[in-house]
C-alpha cells in the first residue's frame, strides 16, 4: 500500500495528476469510503484493502469533466468497466491516469455478519500485503476467525481474471481466487421448473425495496437520468408492491445493459437485501455466449455489442425452451 | 387538452354488417378529450370528408381518429381531407376496423367490442399526438455512378442525356467492365466490342459526363440530395493531358510479365499499359508493382520514349471531392474463386478454364488471338466439355445458393460458336437444368442442339482427372438414362458463378447501403422498388443487385437512371417527419443508437445543455431528418429513453398498449 | 379449434410492423381468414421499434400473451431492423423463461405482407396456446385485475 | 413482570394472531425483515437489525390514497381504507420505537395524517430489549437505552425466557388478552441483563460521538460548510438510507393508472433522488452536494429546531451498514469535528 501512495505522491508532485482517486480509511475497519485527495497531506488517509470493494470506474464520468488528470487506482475487474465507459463516451480516456493495482479477492462484509460474528473491533488479513488465508476478527464478544474465501464477495470466486485490460501503469501483484464455475448459479436456476424458478425470484425481489442501489451503482447504468426516472415510458411509478413492478424494473435493468455489462457484480455488492443481482445480468451473459458467440464487455473499447450487431443465421426467439 | 373528432365508417356494409357503427360512435364520445363523434356511409367518399372538415372546423378539432379500412388504404386520403380542413395532417389516427375487424370476426357483439377497444386505442394515442411538419432539404443536381461498366455507362448516359452532371468512378484504368472481355453477345452473336465501344466512346465525349478511371470512392457521407464523396485518382504516373496515347510506351518498356488482367491471366502485359485497345481514356498507367523503375530505380525507358513527356513517375494519389444529389452503384461482378472445386483439376490444367476464359481464347485480341487451342501445347481441341452450375445453385459452403443466370446461355452461345467455326470438334454439355427464359433465348439453345448438334447430357461431373497424356478424363452421370460416363476430352470449360464484385461490401457500408447474404444489394421492395437501394437517394444499376445478362442490365439501368433523374429533377424534398428525435437533457451520447442506424443518420455534436440550472458541454446524438427513414431501431437500442420516434412515440404506443389491455 | 376455458377471455397484444406484417393482417382481413378477436394489432413501423417495455408494460395492464410480427429476416424494410428485433426479443423471451413466465405467452413470427394465410394460422394458434396456458398471474399487476 | 419460555413464543404469537394482525421480523430469501406472522414464517428474533425497519408497520412504504374510476364521463373518487384492525409489532428495538416517536410527531401534528393516525391507533408495539449490540449501533448518544426500550410492552431474551413488562395501557391489555400463556417473574434477571448490556454499550466504538454543535440554531453555519462539498463525493444517490432509515419520512404522490381506475398512492421518497424536489420551474436542489447536505441537515439542524431539540436520527446505525458507498451520519459528524466545523 505504501508503494500506492509513495506512487501517487510523485504524480501529484511532478503535476501528471491533478488529484487522485481511492480509497480513504473508513471509522470501521471495514468501511473504508471512495475518495478523492488533492495533496499529499491528505494520502495519510488512503487505504487499498479487502473491503475497497468499490469500483470506481464510474466516478471517473465526473472526474473527466474536471481541470487535469485523474489517478485512478482501478482492480483487473474494474477496468472493465472502465473501458466499457471510454467505448460509450462516457469517461475521457485522456483524462485518466490509471494504475492498475493487484487483487486477491475482496470481501464482503456482509458474509461476514452473516456467519454471526459482530462487535468487530479490529480485522487482521484484509490487508493487500497480508498473504493470511485467515481473516483474525476482534470482536467485542471475543476473538473470531474465518478464512479469506470464505469472506468474499461472490464476484470473486468467478474472477474474470487478474488482468488489467486498461491502465497506465500497474502496482502490485494479484491472487488468482476464481474457484466456482461463472454460469453455475444460472445453470441451477435454468434446470428449475417454471413454478421454481418464478417461486425463487419472487421470493428475492419481494425484498426489493426500490432504494436503487443496483442502478445507482452499476458502471453500465451511467444514463444522466434512468428511464424509471423520467416521463418517457410513463414507468416512474416507484411503488413498492409485491406483484410487478420490481421485476419491470430488474429484466429492463438488465435489459439495459445486456451486452454492456463486465459482471463486475456491484449490483449484488450493493444491494442492502442482498438480492443476488448479478443472476440477471450473469443469465444474458450466457444467452450472448450461447447464441451469439462469446463476449465480454469492456475487453476493448471497439468491438461491436451484441445488441447493436447481427448476423444473418442469429437463432430464432423460438429457441428459448427448446435449449436444453 | 386535445379536442378530438372520432369518424366511423359503414363501408357500405363492409364493416356495418358485423361492427355496430353507431355503438362506436357513442362509445368514442365517453373517451376523453373525444367531442365529436359520428357515424356515416363511406367517410372516404367526398361528402364522408367533407363531414371530417365541417366537424373540424365546427367544433375546432385538435385531432381525429377514423374508424375504418386499413391506413395502408386511406390514410393519406384522411390526412389530406384534415390538411384541407386546417389541421396538421399528423393529428389523424386510423382504427383499421375492417381487415382487422369485420371482415375476419362474424358475431356482431364480439367485433364490435373489438372496434370499441381499436377505436380507443387510437384516441388514446392521436391525444399524444403531435404536428408534425415535413422538413426540406436541397438537392445537388449532380450524380456519382459507381463502376464504370456497361451498367454504370449506360446509367451515366441516361442521366447525362436529361441534362444532369454526371461523374462515373472506375477502378480499373479504363471504362468497359466485364461487357469488354466478351468476344459475342447472346442470342444474336453480335460482336460485343462493337456494340459496346461506341457507348464507352459516346460517354467520354458527352459534355455532361466526366470520368474518373484508376479511381475509387474513399468516403461517402451526407444523404439523399446532399451526398458528399471523396474520390481517390490513384496516381496513374502518366499525365492525362498531355499523353496522345501512341502506346510507345508500351511497346518499349521492358518489364513484359505481368499477368493480364484483362485476358484473365492468360497472357502478360507491360508494366505500363492500356488493358485493352479500345481503352477509354487511351491513357496507359504505370503498375507499380511490376515497374523496373519504382522498383530499382533504374530504368525510365518509358519516359525517354515518350515524345509528350507525359510520363510522371513523381506523381501522387489525389484526393477529390464533389457533392452529388444521387448515387448509383454498378459495380458489377466477377466469377468465383474456384480454390474449392478441385475436383474440376482447375488449378492442375490450363486446359480446364472458366467461360470468361474462353472468351477471351476465342477473342482476336486474346492471347491465342481467336484460334481455339489448349493453352497447354496450343493444340486444337477435338472435344471439348462444358460443365455447367460450377458454384451456381450450390447447397453448401463452396458457392453460392442462386443461380447465376447467364451461364445456359453463354454456353449455348459458345457451344454454337465452337461448332460453327470448328465443326470438326465435338461438344458435350453437362447440366443440371437449361435455363432459357428470355426473348429468343429458348430458340437459340434449341439451334445450338438441333443445327449445331451439341451434345446436351442431364447430370452432373463429379471429377475431373488430368491424364498422363495431357488430356482429361471427365467422369459424369447421366441421369436421364441413369448410367455413368467417362469422357476424355481436351479441354473443359467451366460455367463458373458469377458473385458481386468484392469491393460492393466496402462500398454498401459507406452509402449505408444495406447487402444480402450474398452480397448482392438489397433492393427498397424486391418488387416495387427494384432499382432504388432502401437508403433514399442510392439506385442499383446491374449485376450488383442480383445477376442479370446484357439486355437486362442495361433495362435497370435505364431504370435506375429515370429514377436518378426524378430525384434531381427536384429542387427540393420533403422529408418524412415521422423521425427519431433527441432529448438532448437525457442523451447520454453513448452513441448506442448511432450504432445500430442503417442510414447513418445519427451524428454527434458537442453542445453546451442547461440541465435545471447545470450548464456543460455535452456528447449529444443528432438526428439528420433527410436521412431518417424512421424505423425505429434506435430508439430501443437507446437505455436511457432520449431518442424517441416522432408518429410512434414510446407514449403514444404505451398508450395504444394501455387502451387494449384495460 | 378447441377453446375449453370459455369463460376466460384473453387479451392478446400484437405488434405488426407496417410493411410486412401488418399488411399481412390486411390480407388475412380481405382474404376473410378469422382469427379470435381477442388479438389486438398495434401498428409499429418496424419490429426494431418494439421495445421490451411494452411488452412488459401489456403483461402489466392485464395481456395475457403478446405477439411481435416483422418481415421476414433479410426482407425488412429498414433492411436490418429485424435482425435487431430478432436478438432483443430472444434475449428477453429467455429473460421471460427464466425468471419463471410460462413459455408460449410471447412469440415472434415473421410474416410477409403476401402472408395473410400465415398470419391468421399464426393468429390461431398463439390464441389457442395462450387458452391452454390461462390467465397471466405472474407478470400482471394486481391493480390492474381488481 | 411476567415471562414465557422461549419454546412457547410460537404458541404466543399463534394466541396474539387470533385477534390481531401480527408482525415480526420474518428471515425469507436470507434476510430478515418485519413480516406479517403466520405458521410457516420462518421468525427470526436473534438478528439485531432487521434490514428495513419496523417504520413499515405505521407508514408503509407504498400505501393507497384513494381510487378514481372514471364511469363514462364521470369520476367516482373512492378514498382509501384506513386501518381498523388492531396489530401487533412484536420485536422492535428501543432505537425502532423511538424513531416511531420521530414519525408521530411529523404525521400527529396539525394536519394530521390519517392514515397514520390509524396506524398508530391500531398498532400496539412489543419491543426486544438488545442482547448484543453491534459496533455500528450509536443509539445512547440519542439518550437511548437499548436495554430498556420504550415501548407498549418492553421483552427481554435472558436464556430461554422471554421477560415481558406492559408499559402502557395498550401493553397491559395486550398482556391481559395473552396471560394464559405468561408466568410471573422475577425483575432480578432483567436488571441483570440491563447492566450487561450497558456494559457491552459503553465499549460500542462510536459511544462518543459528540454531537455538540448540532442543533436547531446551528443552520447558517453548518449550511455554509466547505466540509459538505468533500463529503458528499463518494455519495451514489441511491436511496438506501433513506430507506432503511426509522425516521425518513418523505414521500411522493403518484398515480397509477389501471384499467378504467386511477389509484393515487402515496410512497417512500429519498431526498437523494435528483427529481426529490422537481417541480414545474425546474429542481432548487440541483447539485448531489446539496441533496446529500440536506438528508444530514433534516435529521441534526431541521427536526430539531422544530421538535425542541429531538433529532431525527436514532443511532440503529442501518445506514452504516447499508451504504454502498461507505458513508453514513457518523462520518458526516466526525468529519465537522475533524475539520472544526462547528467552531
Amino acid at each position: 500500500m505504501q508503494e500506492i501512495i509513495n506512487r501517487a505522491k510523485e504524480l501529484l508532485a511532478d503535476g501528471t495528476v491533478a488529484r487522485v482517486l481511492g480509497w480513504k480509511a473508513g471509522d470501521l475497519p471495514y468501511n473504508p469510503e471512495p475518495a478523492y485527495f488533492e495533496n499529499a497531506e491528505a494520502l495519510s488517509d488512503f487505504v487499498y484493502n479487502g473491503f475497497c470493494g468499490a469500483n470506481l470506474s464510474k466516478y471517473m464520468i465526473e472526474a473527466s469533466k474536471l481541470e487535469g488528470k485523474t489517478l485512478v487506482f482501478l482492480k483487473p475487474c474494474d477496468t472493465y468497466s472502465f473501458n466499457q465507459l471510454i467505448k460509450e463516451h462516457r469517461v475521457d480516456r485522456e483524462k485518466a491516469y490509471i494504475i492498475g493495482v493487484g487483487c486477491k479477492g475482496k470481501l464482503d462484509i456482509e458474509k461476514i455478519k452473516k456467519a454471526g460474528i459482530k462487535g468487530i473491533e479490529s480485522i487482521e488479513g484484509a490487508e493487500i500485503s497480508d498473504a493470511a488465508e485467515t481473516l483474525k476478527i476482534q470482536t467485542i464478544y471475543g476473538e473470531k476467525e474465518m478464512a479469506y474465501a470464505d469472506a468474499m464477495l461472490e464476484r470473486c470466486h468467478v474472477c474474470k481474471g487478474k488482468e488489467h485490460q486498461v491502465y497506465d501503469e500497474l502496482i502490485g501483484e494479484s491472487k488468482e481466487t476464481k474457484d466456482a464455475e461463472l454460469f453455475a448459479e444460472v445453470e441451477r436456476i435454468e434446470a428449475m421448473s417454471p413454478e421454481e424458478k418464478f417461486a425463487f425470484f419472487q421470493n428475492e425481489l419481494s425484498k426489493c425495496i426500490r432504494c436503487n442501489a443496483c442502478r445507482n451503482a452499476c458502471p453500465a447504468c451511467n444514463c444522466r437520468k434512468c428511464v424509471f426516472d423520467s416521463t418517457k415510458f410513463d414507468s416512474a411509478q416507484k411503488a413498492n408492491v409485491d406483484t410487478f413492478e420490481e421485476k419491470m424494473f430488474h429484466i429492463i435493468r438488465a435489459f439495459h445493459v445486456a451486452g454492456r455489462c463486465t459482471d463486475c457484480g456491484e449490483c449484488s455488492r450493493v444491494c442492502p437485501q442482498g438480492i443476488p443481482l448479478h443472476l440477471f445480468n450473469r443469465k444474458f451473459i450466457k444467452d450472448i455466449d450461447e447464441l451469439y458467440g462469446e463476449y465480454q464487455a469492456g475487453e476493448d473499447t471497439e468491438s461491436k455489442a451484441p445488441l447493436t450487431n447481427f448476423t444473418f443465421d442469429d437463432a430464432e426467439p423460438s429457441i428459448v425452451g427448446k435449449r436444453g | 387538452m386535445q379536442r378530438l373528432g372520432v369518424f366511423v365508417c359503414h363501408c357500405g356494409s363492409n364493416i356495418a354488417a358485423t361492427v355496430d357503427v353507431a355503438k362506436v360512435a357513442e362509445m368514442a364520445l365517453m373517451e376523453p378529450g373525444v367531442v365529436h363523434a359520428e357515424d356515416y356511409q363511406y367517410m372516404c367518399s367526398e361528402a364522408g370528408q367533407a363531414k371530417i372538415a365541417e366537424a373540424i372546423k365546427e367544433k375546432n378539432l385538435t385531432g381525429i381518429v377514423v374508424c375504418s379500412c386499413s391506413p395502408r388504404m386511406h390514410e393519406a386520403t384522411f390526412r389530406k381531407a384534415a390538411e384541407r380542413a386546417g389541421l396538421n395532417p399528423y393529428m389523424v389516427e386510423i382504427a383499421n376496423i375492417r381487415e382487422h375487424c369485420s371482415w375476419i370476426h362474424k358475431d356482431m357483439e364480439e367485433a364490435t367490442k373489438k372496434a370499441v377497444i381499436l377505436m380507443r386505442a387510437a384516441v388514446a394515442k392521436v391525444n399524444l399526438n403531435t404536428p408534425l411538419q415535413p422538413g426540406e432539404s436541397r438537392v445537388t443536381k449532380r450524380a456519382l455512378v459507381i463502376g464504370g461498366g456497361i451498367a454504370g455507362i449506360q446509367t451515366a448516359l441516361d442521366i447525362a442525356d436529361a441534362g444532369y452532371e454526371v461523374d462515373i468512378v472506375e477502378k480499373t484504368p479504363s471504362i468497359g467492365g466485364r461487357m469488354s472481355q466478351l468476344d459475342k453477345t447472346f442470342p444474336t452473336l453480335d460482336c460485343s466490342a462493337c456494340i459496346l465501344t461506341p457507348k464507352m466512346v459516346e460517354a467520354s465525349a458527352h459534355e455532361k459526363i466526366n470520368i474518373y478511371t484508376y479511381s475509387e470512392v474513399e468516403k461517402v457521407s451526407g444523404f439523399v440530395g446532399d451526398f458528399t464523396v471523396d474520390i481517390r485518382k490513384k496516381a496513374r504516373h502518366v499525365d492525362m493531358d498531355k499523353c496522345t496515347g501512341c502506346g510507345v510506351c508500351q511497346e518499349k518498356c521492358p518489364s513484359k510479365k505481368a499477368p493480364s488482367e484483362f485476358n484473365r491471366g492468360l497472357n502478360k502485359r507491360s508494366a505500363i499499359y492500356t488493358p485493352f485497345a479500345q481503352a477509354i481514356p487511351n491513357v496507359p498507367v504505370i503498375d507499380c508493382d511490376n515497374c523496373i523503375k519504382f522498383k530499382t530505380g533504374k530504368c525510365g525507358i518509358c519516359a525517354k520514349v515518350c515524345q509528350a513527356g507525359a510520363i510522371d513517375y513523381e506523381q501522387q494519389d489525389e484526393i477529390v471531392t464533389q457533392k452529388y444529389g444521387a448515387i448509383v452503384v454498378a459495380t458489377g461482378f466477377d466469377t468465383i474463386n474456384l480454390e474449392k472445386y478441385d475436383e474440376y483439376a482447375y488449378s492442375q490444367s490450363p486446359d480446364v478454364i472458366t467461360s470468361l476464359e474462353l472468351e477471351r481464347v476465342m477473342n482476336a485480341a486474346g492471347p491465342t488471338h481467336g484460334h481455339l487451342e489448349r493453352l497447354s501445347d496450343g493444340k486444337a481441341p477435338k472435344e471439348i466439355v462444358f460443365i455447367q452450375c460450377v458454384g451456381s445453385r450450390c447447397s453448401d459452403d463452396r458457392g453460392k445458393p442462386y443461380c447465376s443466370k447467364i451461364c445456359c446461355m453463354y454456353t449455348a452461345k459458345h457451344a454454337m460458336l465452337i461448332r460453327d467455326k470448328y465443326p470438326d470438334v465435338n461438344v458435350t454439355v453437362f447440366y443440371i437444368d437449361v435455363r432459357t427464359p428470355g426473348k429468343n433465348f429458348d430458340e437459340f439453345y434449341r439451334r445450338a442442339v438441333e443445327q449445331y448438334g451439341v451434345n446436351y447430357i442431364k447430370g452432373q461431373v463429379g471429377k475431373v482427372i488430368l491424364q498422363p497424356n495431357g488430356k482429361l478424363l471427365v467422369q459424369g452421370a447421366d441421369l436421364l438414362d441413369n448410367r455413368q460416363i467417362l469422357k476424355e476430352a481436351d479441354m473443359v470449360v467451366l460455367a463458373t458463378a458469377i458473385e458481386p464484385n468484392p469491393d460492393v461490401r466496402k462500398i454498401a457500408t459507406m452509402l449505408t447501403a444495406s447487402i444480402d447474404t450474398n452480397n448482392f444489394l438489397t433492393e427498397a421492395h424486391a418488387k416495387l422498388r427494384p432499382v432504388e437501394s432502401p437508403t433514399a437517394g442510392i439506385f442499383l444499376s446491374g449485376v450488383c443487385q442480383g445477376p442479370k445478362d446484357i439486355p437486362e442490365t442495361v433495362a435497370q439501368a435505364g431504370a435506375a437512371a429515370v429514377k436518378a433523374i426524378g430525384l434531381l429533377a427536384k429542387d427540393k424534398l420533403l422529408t418524412n417527419p415521422c423521425t427519431a428525435k433527441s432529448d438532448e437533457l437525457l442523451c447520454n451520447g453513448c452513441s448506442t443508437c448511432a450504432n445500430v442506424c442503417p442510414y447513418g443518420a445519427i451524428t454527434y455534436e458537442d453542445k453546451e445543455v442547461n440541465d435545471h440550472g447545470i450548464r456543460e458541454v455535452r456528447r449529444l446524438a443528432v438526428v439528420n431528418n433527410a436521412l431518417c427513414q424512421g424505423c425505429g431501431a434506435c430508439t430501443v437500442a437507446c437505455p436511457s429513453g432520449a431518442m424517441d420516434l416522432q408518429g410512434f412515440s414510446n407514449r403514444q404506443i404505451i398508450a395504444e398498449v394501455d387502451a387494449i389491455c384495460r | 379449434m378447441s377453446i375449453e376455458n370459455k369463460e376466460f377471455k384473453p387479451k392478446i397484444v400484437a405488434f405488426c410492423c407496417n410493411w410486412c406484417s401488418y399488411a399481412g393482417a390486411d390480407l388475412a382481413g380481405s382474404s376473410r381468414l378469422t382469427y379470435p378477436a381477442d388479438v389486438k394489432i398495434i401498428r409499429v413501423p418496424c419490429s426494431c421499434r418494439v421495445n421490451p417495455m411494452f411488452i412488459l408494460r401489456a403483461f402489466e395492464k392485464g395481456a395475457d400473451g403478446v405477439i411481435m410480427c416483422g418481415c421476414h429476416p433479410g426482407d425488412c424494410h429498414y433492411s436490418t431492423g429485424n435482425y435487431y428485433a430478432r436478438r432483443r426479443m430472444t434475449l428477453l423471451f429467455s429473460m421471460l423463461d427464466y425468471i419463471g413466465v410460462e413459455n408460449g405467452r410471447t412469440r415472434v413470427e415473421w410474416v410477409s405482407a403476401a402472408e395473410g394465410v400465415k398470419f391468421s394460422d399464426t393468429m390461431n394458434s398463439f390464441v389457442e396456446k395462450i387458452y391452454s396456458l390461462g390467465e397471466n398471474v405472474r407478470l400482471g399487476d394486481l391493480r390492474c385485475k381488481r | 413482570m411476567f415471562k414465557i419460555a422461549k419454546e412457547n413464543l410460537s404458541a404466543l404469537f399463534q394466541l396474539i394472531a387470533e385477534k390481531q394482525e401480527l408482525y415480526l421480523p420474518v428471515k425469507a430469501a436470507g434476510q430478515t425483515n418485519f413480516a406479517a406472522w403466520d405458521k410457516d414464517a420462518q421468525v427470526d428474533l436473534d438478528t439485531l437489525k432487521t434490514v428495513k425497519s419496523a417504520k413499515d408497520a405505521f407508514f408503509p412504504q407504498s400505501e393507497n390514497l384513494y381510487n378514481v374510476t372514471k364511469k363514462e364521463k364521470k369520476m367516482h373518487i373512492e378514498p382509501g381504507a384506513l386501518k381498523e384492525q388492531d396489530f401487533v409489532v412484536f420485536g422492535m428495538r428501543a432505537c425502532d420505537v423511538k424513531g416511531v416517536e420521530v414519525l408521530d410527531r411529523v404525521f400527529l401534528a396539525d394536519p394530521i395524517d390519517s392514515f397514520y393516525a390509524a396506524r398508530r391507533e391500531h398498532g400496539t408495539i412489543v419491543a426486544m430489549a438488545c442482547h448484543e449490540p453491534e459496533e455500528t449501533c450509536f443509539c445512547k448518544v440519542f439518550g437511548i437505552d437499548a436495554a430498556q426500550p420504550a415501548s407498549d410492552v418492553a421483552a427481554w431474551m435472558i436464556g430461554e425466557d422471554l421477560y415481558w413488562k406492559a408499559l402502557t395501557e395498550k401493553g397491559e391489555a395486550l398482556t391481559e388478552a395473552v396471560k394464559e400463556l405468561l408466568t410471573d417473574a422475577d425483575e432480578a434477571p432483567v436488571e441483570e441483563e440491563k447492566e450487561a448490556v450497558h456494559a457491552i454499550v459503553e465499549k460500542l466504538p462510536y459511544m462518543n460521538l459528540s454531537l455538540e454543535g448540532w442543533n436547531g440554531d446551528a443552520l447558517k453555519e453548518k449550511f455554509d460548510s466547505p466540509v459538505w462539498e468533500e463529503l458528499y463525493k463518494p455519495c451514489l444517490a441511491c436511496g438506501t438510507c433513506t430507506f432503511v432509515c426509522p425516521t425518513c419520512q418523505c414521500y411522493d404522490i403518484k398515480d397509477y393508472t389501471a384499467g378504467e381506475s386511477v389509484f393515487r398512492y402515496r410512497c417512500w421518497d429519498s431526498c437523494m433522488y435528483s427529481d426529490f424536489t422537481m417541480m414545474a420551474h425546474g429542481n432548487n436542489r440541483n447539485s448531489q452536494m446539496q441533496r446529500f447536505r440536506q438528508r444530514f441537515m433534516h435529521k441534526l439542524v431541521y427536526y430539531p429546531a422544530n421538535n425542541d431539540g429531538m433529532y431525527s436520527c436514532v443511532g440503529c446505525g442501518r445506514c452504516v451498514e447499508k451504504c454502498p458507498s461507505a458513508l453514513n451520519i457518523v462520518k458526516v459528524v466526525k468529519a465537522f469535528q475533524d475539520q472544526g466545523g462547528e467552531k
